[in-house]
């Protein structure tokens, strides 16, 4: 029961990291139909900015400066590339941030180097917060959830109550109407596109210290964050969050609990096989769920692809 | 399409052309390890150990066969099976006659395959296989072959010394197996299985593999490991994955020891820096610390030439000699099966490494001192990552696995 | 009775809770020439989506010949025999004028998914393309891509691959929209020339070309048909003239 | 039923694929050097691959992030296959084991086909990027059938021979490959030019408009996917014969990866665009790849660059020139190209030099020399720094000013009266 509970709070921690990532990728992608597979490569750099700022002032400064840092660059990235490759149609611009991810992930290895780097949460929050079930949860890990609420409750709280929401709100669906009413779409474009990246940003500089900040930790987390807003239905915020956590949920537990499809046939009475190593289903009998739980995600996408288009809350499209 | 060929035909011999090099007359090693992507500081720094040891060992003693040089010729595999097998080819169309390769166990698997059948297809063109890295046991039991030399302990051998220092130590009562699933990984969990079984009443209270890279968040698979009231953990897993599950480990109040085959150097010790202090257990065979003169003149001398690199695979320092003693015994570097009947059964003593090194003739596998050390910043001679932290030896297991039984059928031309 | 070309029968379509398709009955004989209009938003665009199976209708039945075509897909209200073009300039932009047309044939002519025929080698196929190509008198930009072609050159194309599908029954969508008065004249007489004997509907703002065209004229007001007759009987109906001027009346305020 | 065909194909229609069977069987007598029939052989398997993904991305318009998948699986039968016949249970001659590749492709195509054309887009492409994970995982699950990490690996020799060929040498193999690169390039040329083809750039370009035409999108796209799984398969067992092991490596997203990079950069409007791409992609790879650790870097640059300029891509670089040599004003572009040219080069190789040093400084920084293009130099002198940054910084300003002028040149070469370009 304890592991149970330890396990609900650890998979929370971790799903609400992954909200922060998707949230921006949905932003990003219900105002401008674009699906940003560069996405994870922008929390790989919020990372390693946050990194190099924290070996000169230390932790906190670059907490607030490196998802600044990003922000800007990914509002570089959409006025001077995604625009340009916007008047090609869907799949370049599909391409084109599928190349910027390559270009990105080589480039953090030509500046910082192949190996991970020495990125560590700040000795103030090297304490254990609380003792649970024989396990501790470290102050570190408080802190991201800390941190991911609040991101979750401002950006709700912009979206639905201030006058920047609103004019975002309108110009996701009528982006022509919004225009016509002397709003700057494209600066508003811009800026979406900025804030989602910084928010990755921001979900990099959280986690570096806790997940390791290393040139492969963009591929690592990149694809589970496509599962998340696909599964959530592409643009719904509302499913991002709601698949973030349940992702988040997913992997915990399965990783949590050694239950193996050899206790399965068991219990249905098949025979354990004598010589197990040479037996034709062999890889069946020693399969166990931590093994599969990586890939579970990718087995909900392809199904919620295949039976439900739009996703759990996605809009129907016309 | 005319242009188009002779551009590749100007690439083709320029790629060619630059990297035969200058020397026509060298004995040349073909170094195949990943020089770029994610895994090349692996590759990089195992090169510049080569690169040093092939200077430093061999050509500045005189070289082989008279005066002859040594080279070592660096090919990029990207840490890819196809691209590994491509770079063994073109470095046999360039006449090259030893391949050294050791990151990957799934790669070396792919290479001594290959460099099997291209000796029997080729006799007149035949290759040397030197794998100065890669552990899995089967390279030296069920897959072996005459062209085939492993200078690291396998798997098997490493597992063989932990599990002396663990029966060592009665605190240990429950142990718990993690690895990566792969061959490796899998290797690593049987040999503890069986040694555990020998040596001690230790009761295996996990044994589980997950995916290797990919793995986000170890945090459940350290509570899992906690709430099995496990003692000890041994793991085969190396990179993010080693990292990842250590951090994990000490974050959620884990006190016990980690025994690890890949837990130094590459980032990872600068990255655990205090928080492996004590948890870490290292095994490996040449560890540095406590330092011999011989060793830390050889260590100065590498670090002035190269600062950045470790010298985190003596085992190299072995194979490079070996391999010079070999070619001169043989009395030749073409006829490959003179020089590796030169090789197999070869003794060789280590003044730098401070041991007997013995090339197992029945299955190709060295035998050497094997050590245990753990990760820590007191009395470190030699560190890592240049951090301060390093391994400190404390348990010496002398020509381990001496007589450990192998299923190797070995074929001799 | 001999069924009807093309029948709706009491179609609605509402989008989010508002019916902007209110019981919508409609009768086309075969072998006429019947025009459609009615003011800005009046539902000419929405009722030819729901017929060609762009748009699920709410409820109601429609028929051609006879046959129920209610809420099928495109491509199969297409292989029923009807075909349609759009408003909104819709060709293939990446492809030549040539190619555009013989795809357009490819249905037609019964060559479904193969992927054994070598298309540049049937006879038959090419000759109607180039047929067609002339009827359009696109000759010269036989091997144009559709993309860069001029805006009436386009909307002949539109035709062109509408008719090309070889359907009885042609629904055009406002061919001559946008256009100068000596385009329109060509494009008149492009409709003219090649759906003679087929049964076409077409819905129009410029009233010349309606009544130069049409055998019979339908009115749709705000998701109804008000009054269905000759040109002369239409025009002389009085709510017709109501709704028409009363919408010309709104629009200046 | 569908008119008969009128003729055969006729032979003026043939002369390219006689000459390119020619420049086929003569390439390994030209290029003897060490190497290169490997790195032939490479190319060959990459080109049936990327054409066959070309089929997908540039004739269906569906970006497909797991292609790579069907190429593998299509290898790992392959394999099997072969260990078959070395067991003598089946008689099955080397040259036609590409085409069980090719069914084991169509199989896999057929089933995943089934349900991932249902939408393009970016629907298709998470499907596809999901299967790819799923298959890649599977590989190092299942090993009585992937062998795990290490893969299968097989013997091409132990099959009948063909002719008194046993494929021993990889001269051998290269004809083999090459026979089939043919062949495959043949059949996806022939495949473009038939209903099913051109429909496949009818919904690639105006998926609606097909549809009223009375095509299913869906079926369309499920005919191309499925031809485009069986030349993957092909390509499979290409790579099974070459190498004779497949691993996990061949069908992960990042052997997919791989696919898309060589035939973007080739370009995927065009149907020798993937050839294109595959060549220089193979020989950025091995030979660049010899020179620098960033030839990664350097292909993620190029690519993006052709994404955002030159979406046709190199071949499409190519085509565009089509234009003014046909009004026969190709001779005004030759001015402006070559004074543009020697700047562009100083500015590449300066930038490309200063990325190098900046490199060997940071992570190469024990070693004091280094050697780029042929010199050798020291990295702590201030010299080359100085010179480096002068060639990048003059070629950049003088190309920028010399690029108006293209520009301009170029506008007159292509301009006619009222088309719109």
């Amino acid at each position: 029961m304890d592991l149970i509970i330890i396990n609900l709070i650890d998979g929370l921690i971790y799903g609400l990291l992954l909200f922060m990532l998707s949230s921006g990728l949905t932003l990003i992608f219900s105002m401008m139909g674009v699906l940003n597979l560069s996405h994870a490569a922008f929390y790989m750099l919020g990372a390693y900015f946050a990194y190099q700022i924290s070996t000169i002032t230390g932790f906190w400064v670059g907490l607030i400066v490196a998802p600044l840092i990003v922000t800007v660059l990914g509002a570089g990235v959409e006025r001077y590339g995604l625009r340009r490759v916007h008047q090609y149609g869907h799949v370049p611009e599909l391409i084109f941030t599928f190349g910027l991810f390559f270009v990105i992930e080589e480039l953090v290895q030509y500046v910082w180097g192949r190996n991970m780097v020495p990125y560590n949460s700040p000795e103030s929050l090297n304490f254990i917060a609380l003792n649970l079930a024989g396990g501790t949860i470290p102050a570190y890990k408080i802190f991201m959830l800390l941190v991911s609420v609040a991101i979750f409750v401002t950006l709700y709280y912009v979206l639905a109550r201030t006058r920047i929401g609103m004019i975002i709100q309108a110009a996701l669906s009528y982006p022509k109407t919004v225009e016509a009413l002397g709003h700057n779409v494209p600066l508003v474009f811009m800026g979406v596109f900025g804030v989602g990246t910084g928010l990755a940003g921001l979900a990099g500089v959280i986690a570096g210290p806790s997940l390791t900040t290393f040139p492969g930790m963009a591929f690592l987390l990149g694809s589970i964050v496509f599962v998340c807003v696909v599964v959530g239905g592409l643009g719904s915020l509302t499913g991002a969050f709601v698949a973030s956590l349940l992702i988040g949920w997913l992997q915990t537990f399965a990783a949590s609990y050694n239950i193996g499809a050899g206790d399965i046939l068991l219990a249905m009475g098949y025979e354990y096989p004598k010589d197990v190593y040479y037996h034709p289903w062999r890889d069946l009998w020693t399969l166990t769920l931590p093994q599969i739980g990586p890939i579970l995600p990718y087995l909900l996408l392809v199904l919620v692809l295949v039976f439900r288009p739009h996703g759990l809350f996605g809009k129907r499209e016309s | 399409m005319k242009i188009l060929k002779k551009l590749i035909g100007m690439a083709l011999a320029a790629g060619v052309f630059i990297s035969s090099g200058a020397f026509a007359d060298t004995v040349k090693i073909a170094f195949i390890d990943p020089l770029s992507g994610p895994f090349a500081t692996t590759g990089s720094n195992g090169l510049a150990e080569w690169k040093f040891a092939v200077e430093k060992l061999v050509n500045e003693k005189g070289g082989v066969l008279g005066g002859k040089k040594m080279e070592v010729v660096a090919l990029d595999n990207k840490m890819d099976g196809k691209e590994s097998l491509v770079q063994v080819q073109v470095a046999i169309d360039q006449g090259i006659r030893f391949i050294a390769q050791g990151n990957s166990s799934g790669i070396a698997n792919a290479i001594t395959d290959m460099v099997k059948k291209h000796n029997k297809r080729n006799p007149d063109k035949r290759v040397i296989f030197i794998n100065y890295s890669a552990v899995d046991p089967a390279l030296t039991n069920d897959k072996c072959n005459f062209w085939h030399f492993r200078f690291d302990a396998n798997a098997d051998i490493k597992m063989d010394a932990i599990t002396d220092v663990i029966a060592g130590v009665p605190s240990i009562k429950k142990m718990y197996l993690i690895g990566q699933d792969y061959s490796f990984g899998k290797a690593v969990a049987a040999a503890a299985e069986k040694y555990l079984a020998q040596k001690t009443s230790i009761e295996i209270v996990g044994n589980e593999l997950h995916p290797i890279g990919k793995v986000k968040d170890f945090t459940p698979y350290a509570r899992k490991i906690l709430a099995s009231g496990a003692d000890a953990v041994i793991t085969g897993n190396w990179g993010a994955d080693m990292v990842n599950l250590g951090k994990s480990l000490s974050e959620s109040g884990y006190k016990g020891p980690v025994y690890c085959y890949y837990c130094a150097s590459n980032g990872i010790t600068a990255t655990f820096g205090e928080a492996g202090k004590g948890m870490l257990h290292l095994v490996g065979e040449g560890l540095q610390n406590p330092s011999r003169p011989a060793l830390t003149a050889y260590h100065k001398a590498f670090k002035a030439k190269y600062p950045k690199w470790d010298l985190s695979q003596p085992r190299i320092i072995n194979a490079a000699q070996m391999l010079a003693a070999a070619i001169n015994k043989a009395g030749t570097a073409d006829d490959m099966v003179a020089v590796g009947k030169a090789l197999e059964g070869m003794e060789f003593y280590s003044e730098i490494l401070d041991t007997k090194v013995l090339m197992r003739a029945k299955d190709h596998q060295a035998i050497q001192n094997v050590h245990v050390g753990i990760h820590t910043n007191d009395d470190i001679d030699i560190d890592f990552d240049n951090s301060g932290y390093g391994i400190k030896v404390f348990k010496t297991v002398e020509m381990a696995s001496m007589d450990s039984p192998t299923t190797c059928k070995m074929k001799r031309p | 009775m001999v069924a009807e070309a093309l029948k709706l029968d009491n179609v609605t379509k509402s989008f989010s809770g508002t019916e902007i398709i209110r019981g919508l009955n409609l009768g086309i004989n075969e072998n006429e020439r019947h025009a459609v209009i009615g003011p800005n938003g009046a539902g000419k665009s929405t009722a030819y989506n729901l017929i060609t199976g762009r748009y699920e209708v709410t409820s109601g039945k429609i028929f051609l010949k006879g046959q129920d075509i209610t809420n099928l897909q495109p491509y199969e209200v297409k292989r029923k025999g009807l075909s349609r073009s759009f408003q909104i300039t819709n060709i293939f932009p990446k492809m030549s004028v040539f190619e555009n047309v013989r795809c357009s044939l490819l249905w037609a002519m019964d060559y479904k998914y193969s992927f054994w025929h070598l298309v540049g080698k049937q006879k038959a196929l090419n000759e109607s393309a180039e047929k067609i190509i002339e009827d359009l008198n696109l000759k010269e930009r036989r091997d144009t891509l559709a993309g860069v072609l001029s805006y009436a050159e386009q909307r002949a194309l539109e035709i062109g691959i509408t008719i090309a599908g070889g359907s009885e029954v042609i629904l055009l969508d406002e061919p001559t929209a946008g256009m100068s008065v000596s385009e329109t004249e060509y494009i008149v007489g492009l409709i003219r020339k090649v759906t003679e004997g087929k049964t076409l509907v077409v819905v129009e703002h410029d009233m010349g070309v309606v009544f130069d065209l049409a055998d019979r004229i339908s009115v749709l007001v705000y998701g109804e048909i008000i009054a269905t007759g000759t040109p002369i009987e239409v025009k002389e109906n009085k709510a017709v003239q109501e709704a028409y001027l009363g919408a010309a009346l709104e629009e200046e305020h | 039923m569908p008119s008969q065909t009128t003729s055969t194909i006729s032979f003026s229609s043939l002369v390219p694929w006689l000459i390119a069977a020619l420049v086929l069987c003569v390439m390994p007598f030209i290029f003897t050097g060490g190497g290169s029939i490997t790195i032939m052989n490479q190319i060959g398997i990459t080109i049936v691959l990327a054409m066959s993904y070309n089929m997908l991305l540039g004739q269906g318009g569906m970006l497909s992030f797991g292609h790579a998948v069907y190429m593998g699986l299509g290898g790992f039968v392959a394999v099997h296959v072969m260990n078959i016949v070395e067991n003598q249970e089946i008689w099955l001659p080397l040259p036609l084991l590409p085409l069980v590749g090719g069914l084991v492709g169509l199989g896999f195509a057929t089933i995943i086909g089934s349900f991932s054309t249902r939408k393009a887009g970016t629907v298709f492409a998470m499907i596809s990027l999901g299967i790819g994970e799923l298959i890649a995982a599977c590989c190092i699950i299942i090993t009585v059938f992937f062998g795990g990490e290490e893969g299968i690996s097989g013997d091409r020799t132990m099959a009948p021979p063909t002719f008194g060929v046993e494929f021993i040498t990889q001269k051998e193999v290269y004809f083999l490959i090459a026979f089939w690169v043919l062949i495959s390039t043949f059949l996806m040329y022939l495949f473009t030019q038939t209903p099913v083809g051109k429909m496949a750039n009818a919904v690639r370009d105006n998926p609606e408009r097909a549809e009223f035409v009375g095509y299913s999108m869906r079926w369309v796209r499920y005919v191309s996917f499925c031809a485009a799984g069986f030349f993957a398969g092909i390509a499979g067992a290409l790579f099974a014969i070459n190498f004779e092991i497949l691993t996990e490596q061949n069908l992960n997203l990042g052997a997919s990866f791989t696919v898309l990079l060589a035939t973007y950069i080739g370009g995927v409007g065009f149907f020798l665009g993937p050839i294109v791409g595959a060549i220089l992609f193979t020989l950025l790879q091995t030979v660049i790849g010899l020179q620098t650790d960033l030839w990664a870097l350097y292909t993620g640059v190029v690519f993006i660059l052709m994404v955002m300029f030159m979406p046709a891509g190199l071949t499409g670089l190519f085509a565009m020139h089509i234009i003014p040599w046909q009004l026969g004003r190709i001779g005004m572009l030759i001015k402006p190209y070559s004074k543009i040219f020697i700047p562009g080069t100083i500015f590449i190789v300066g930038a490309v030099c200063l990325t190098e040093l900046i490199n060997h400084v940071r992570h190469h920084g024990d070693e004091e020399f280094m050697t780029l293009f042929w010199v050798e130099f020291n990295t702590r002198s201030i010299v080359p720094w100085g010179v480096f940054i002068i060639f990048t910084a003059v070629g950049f300003w003088f190309s920028r000013a010399l690029a108006v002028e293209v520009k301009e040149a170029w506008g007159n070469a292509t301009f006619v009266e009222g088309v719109r370009r």
